[in-house]
């Protein structure tokens, strides 16, 4: 039994879809609408096989009309429902974001608790495939910065389908956001680490939990989602070389797993941030400014950050390799950081 | 289509009831904010934005609703929240920031929310609209007869969601009723400096839904216009859209300085009071006496009081529980 | 109203053109990505939204456009872009990422800018239609006769920035003409599960505007519609809405896979392919004979191969260019 | 002639309105438009009197369509215009937030630079009068995490006139945030600090220059607009005792004066961020993460942080002023940092 469920590989947007429709068994009050989540099955594929499991009544192809699909979401939340909601690219999230920052992640405080928001607002997050400025970011801070919402960001398969789960069944607002390249999918990057074991019963993971994704005692290197990714591969080539590099996948920003990432800096000492979104006013400053807060006095050497440099995503595939943070990069600072002392 | 005498006098109280409320707001507003007017003092501080004159469209629609009808309400929402049968003490309790308020005092007048009644409201123009348009949805898929109210005011019908929520709401053929309120002004900016349209009900043709026109401000024609968009909304007809000419006799908000607007401009809109209007048709049909109005207006006034008494006798939250209820778990 | 031969002739090599554009990058975008399609590799990368059938919008009012006239187009941009003279050498090279690109390789192919003759597009649905208007507004301030053309698909008109920039354009009388391309689809999403009214034209009515409705992809009744909107906008007299009907012969973007629409779908809107239909009804008409025709088809060819072969052999910015172009100062 | 100068004061709406002028007056091809800046000389007073100087033509009354006029100012400010636009209170943003950070702020990048976009986007930021979670926000982060636009927040109607003409002869899109308790109004708190020296003839302040507000030796205290004001109180109280703050006005989120914050960080070795916009993934952040960066080993305390706590700005008024911080707070925070070493 243990072992065939070993053998049981899904791919990120399967992993996630399957999520939904086992909540969707569960519970009629959860329903899916967004743009192309019908016979499309999402752009992403996060809502691949479900309208033939659950028909257009419950997996409701939109107009183009963030603002009012996902007002609507709100508002039927509010009557008690539990909606998913598709925003295709957070990069859009300009056209709906009042409905998103000002209504769904504020009415639960305003109404001092009285109306429930439990719903769920997916995302595809993400570049690295050329599709430039206005389809390529990941925006995780300008979401993480405004308070009232969840904001989760899973990396791997096994995460990506137990923490929909427990974003579903949560009763507060949760910006769910996937990436796109983690997805799997048959016409992007073919990545390892989109593929992964993914039990077939429902199961949760906490959405404000950090994991610790490799162990190490000289350097701490936090990340999300493709940035872990990276972060892990850098770090096998670095333990070649002796360097034993812990690798913290963050998994959620807000709530924010501060715990996990203050022991592991009180262990090795050392602190390396990364991120595929800008770098300032986010999320590796954020992380910089708690460890320099409360773990100031641990620290061997000066936080390092690696994100991007403050510039809108370029198209061309130079520009863009220049600016995302790669494996490379990563490997680079740390023996940098090293050096330095 | 005759209306009902219980309706009308329904109605009619109910409008004194609002007024009341509002004009005692008035003066509460005031208290601390004088000699030197500043909008953060005093017993109710921030923004009030006053529905005095307003009374006919929350009244006219909400006649026809059940606790189990939604409405959501934008940044003038006293008149609706009262016609829809809100809490009044804990409304009142909320505007004064008390702990027994709506919100625990977290909302504020703006924020009023009451899911026992499904009412809600919003501080930004248009927000309300889609949400009207969930709870529609809601009604639809849990299959009962429930319909859904946003009231707006004329401004907000130039607004993105104003557009992208009539045309969700007529596709999936929701039960969802949008009643914008003419009253001429978007703060400032007159009706026709910012409508390239005569009338918003005229915008229903972009969705291939009915739209209806109430003129000046008749609480009768929008009993009747109200009724027959509830019942096509129940019957699974789909959205309407309701404008309603109405006066607002105040400025746009406490404190506004209103030099955009003509001395005479408020006088005049003032002897058309729908009040009065409404208390002579009763009377001239003979519906009822002067005795049981003054009787019926005492009572309302009696609970708008008490309202008033119960926010100020309340106590002010914990500054701490300022960290509460952001999230359930 | 007859059509000026050069016009004509015009139209019908402009749409050659453009189909020999977008043909040839249908190829070329599968440089690299065969046999396995990865939408981040070979000569240009990212998505790829092409206009195969749909040239008529584009020629039928860009023949009424000068170099001052601004036309702001969506996700799907290359038949405006080629209409409107775009410089394609420049393109072309932004498209495959090249230093000499329009935007040095920063925008790629939804970001194509080109101020000489006042192009832009956008990746996101509806917001070009504001910055027409403002550019129209500019015109107006600056008091000449300028135009501007917001190209959408049909889904956009269910975008609050339609509403929005329809009511501003209306109101200040500015002279924008929205094209409307409904080609029945948003990606996967039928016009009828998306849009609450037959024709986006009839929304019109809700901005006191006129809307004019071209059927059956036609490039003719498209330019005679453009013609009389051109003319009411350089008078003065305001926007117009135009929605015509035409064919995605393609998928929404290259790598679709089109579960979503039938077989036979596509084969019988190629088999009404306006480019044969334009000839047919030029010769016909004898305008011209086989020979002209021909003779302009390679020229135009030429135009676009030229293109092609100025991008590959363009080189690639230096990577250390994507810190520049931030800001001015 | 200089006396007399000395003796003009003016408010800060005051200041930024004569800015406006100023410049329609050297070019015609400034204008303003947005939601009540005609008859009601705005909101906040930011067009105070325009109206009468310029006409309807150049300050223009919208209507409530922020998509749709601050998409024309881009659309005009691409043909060479150079438009004025207020957002009537920042919180509103997510209703045309598409407009101001996909277009407004890529445009110029995508278009490599090709494109110009000479406008700026006004918008009354702040809180302390109870007008609740959807009227108080300062949202500084919110824009300064987005690149492509200078954001700027003077504090002073000195800085508030002088940046202004900055904004408005600057090539670059820029974000003008103005603090609606700065601007001096009638119907608000009367503050001295809203009040000031203003020469009558147009002059410049840069747009990337943080302000040394005061010196000390002790700690550097960095804040921005009403957290200055505050920060100044303080340091008042704090020299009473013998600490000396030193007082940055950090003015400009975007570009960030860094050196300025490090300069004084290596003379106090204590840092203090305050910030009126919410704490996680926000200024506070950005500044710990820099010093942490780059001066860590200069610091002789950990960095502290005071900003709202993460929540909605609630309505009450003891709610409300016990998430923003006040002169009280900062004294206290700054009192403590000394303490725990
Ligand atoms: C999106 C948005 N833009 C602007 C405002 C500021 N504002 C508040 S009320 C108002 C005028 C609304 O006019 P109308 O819709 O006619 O309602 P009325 O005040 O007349 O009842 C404006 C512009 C806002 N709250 N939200
Ligand atoms: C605001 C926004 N929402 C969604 C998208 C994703 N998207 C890109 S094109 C498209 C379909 C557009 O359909 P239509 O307007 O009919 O143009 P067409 O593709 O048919 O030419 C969608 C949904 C987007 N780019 N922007
Ligand atoms: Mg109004
Ligand atoms: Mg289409």
């Amino acid at each position: 039994m243990e072992t065939v469920k070993k053998q049981r590989l899904l791919t990120g947007n399967k992993a996630m879809a399957e999520a939904i429709a086992l909540e969707m068994e569960r519970n009629e009050e959860v329903f899916v609408l967004g743009e192309d989540v019908g016979k499309y099955g999402g752009i992403f594929g996060s809502t691949e096989g479900l309208l033939d499991k659950f028909g257009p009544e419950r997996i409701m192809d939109t107009p183009i009309s963030e603002t009012a699909f996902i007002g609507a979401a709100i508002g039927a939340a509010a009557e008690g429902m539990r909606p998913i909601t598709e925003l295709m690219f957070v990069d859009f999230f300009g056209v709906c974001m009042d409905q998103i920052y000002n209504h769904m992640a504020k009415i639960p405080y305003m109404s001092g608790g009285n109306v429930k928001m439990p719903m769920v607002l997916m995302t595809a997050v993400g570049g690295e495939y050329n599709d430039a400025a206005q389809h390529s970011q990941t925006l995780y801070a300008t979401f993480a910065h405004l308070p009232g919402m969840k904001v989760v960001a899973p990396t791997t398969p096994y995460d990506l389908k137990g923490m929909m789960t427990s974003a579903i069944r949560d009763d507060d607002p949760v910006v769910f956001m996937f990436h796109k390249t983690l997805q799997g999918l048959g016409w992007m990057d073919q990545l390892d680490a989109a593929v992964g074991h993914v039990p077939e019963e429902a199961y949760t993971v906490p959405l404000g939990k950090a994991n610790v994704a490799r162990e190490g005692a000289d350097v701490t290197i936090v990340g999300i989602q493709m940035m872990t990714v990276y972060a892990l591969e850098a770090a096998e080539r670095l333990a070649e070389e002796g360097i034993n590099v812990e690798v913290i996948d963050l998994r959620s920003l807000v709530p924010l797993d501060k715990e996990t990432i203050l022991e592991s800096v009180r262990k090795t000492h050392r602190l390396l941030v990364v991120d595929e979104d800008y770098l300032s006013y986010g999320m590796t400053a954020e992380i910089s400014a708690i460890v320099a807060e409360e773990a100031l006095y641990d620290l061997d050497s000066p936080i390092k950050r690696l994100a991007i440099p403050d510039v809108p995503i370029p198209y061309s595939r130079p520009l863009e390799q220049f600016v995302v943070p790669s494996a490379d990069k990563i490997y680079e600072a740390v023996k940098e950081m090293l050096e330095e002392d | 289509m005759s209306i009902p005498r219980e309706k009308l006098l329904w109605m009619y109280e109910m409008m004194v009831k609002i007024r009341y409320y509002e004009e005692t707001m008035e003066e509460v507003y005031m208290e601390g904010k004088t000699p030197a007017f500043n909008i953060g003092a005093g017993t109710v501080p921030g923004e009030m934005h006053l529905s005095n004159g307003q009374e006919p469209a929350a009244v006219g629609i909400c006649a026809h609703l059940t606790d189990e009808d939604t409405v959501a309400s934008p940044h003038r929402p006293h008149h609706h929240a009262i016609a829809k049968g809100v809490d009044l003490n804990r409304m009142t309790a909320e505007m004064f920031g008390k702990a027994t308020g709506l919100g625990k005092g977290k909302g504020g007048h703006m924020h009023l929310f009451d899911p026992r009644v499904k009412f809600a409201c919003s501080g930004i123009v248009g927000a309300g609209i889609p949400q009207a348009v969930g709870a529609a949805l809601a009604a639809k898929k849990r299959g009962t007869d429930a319909v859904a109210v946003a009231f707006i005011g004329e401004g907000a019908a130039n607004s993105g969601a104003f557009h992208e929520s009539l045309n969700l709401a007529a596709l999936w053929k929701l039960p969802v009723i949008v009643v914008v309120e003419d009253n001429q002004y978007g703060i400032s900016v007159p009706k026709d400096s910012a409508t390239s349209v005569e009338s918003n009900h005229l915008r229903a043709s972009a969705y291939g839904i009915v739209g209806e026109r109430v003129d000046d401000n008749n609480p009768i024609e929008m009993y009747k216009a109200s009724e027959r968009a509830v019942e096509r909304a129940r019957n699974g007809e789909g959205p309407t859209i309701i404008e309603i000419e109405t006066y607002r006799f105040l400025g746009h908000f406490q404190g506004d300085p209103e030099l955009y607007r003509g001395e005479d401009e408020v006088p005049s809109l003032r002897e058309k009071d729908p009040i009065d209007r409404l208390k002579n048709y009763i009377l001239s049909e003979g519906l009822t006496d002067e005795v049981e109005l003054t009787e019926r207006e005492n009572r309302v006034k009696a609970l708008v009081d008490e309202a008033y008494q119960f926010a100020r006798e309340s106590e002010y939250p914990e500054p701490e529980a300022a960290l509460e209820d952001l999230f359930s778990s």
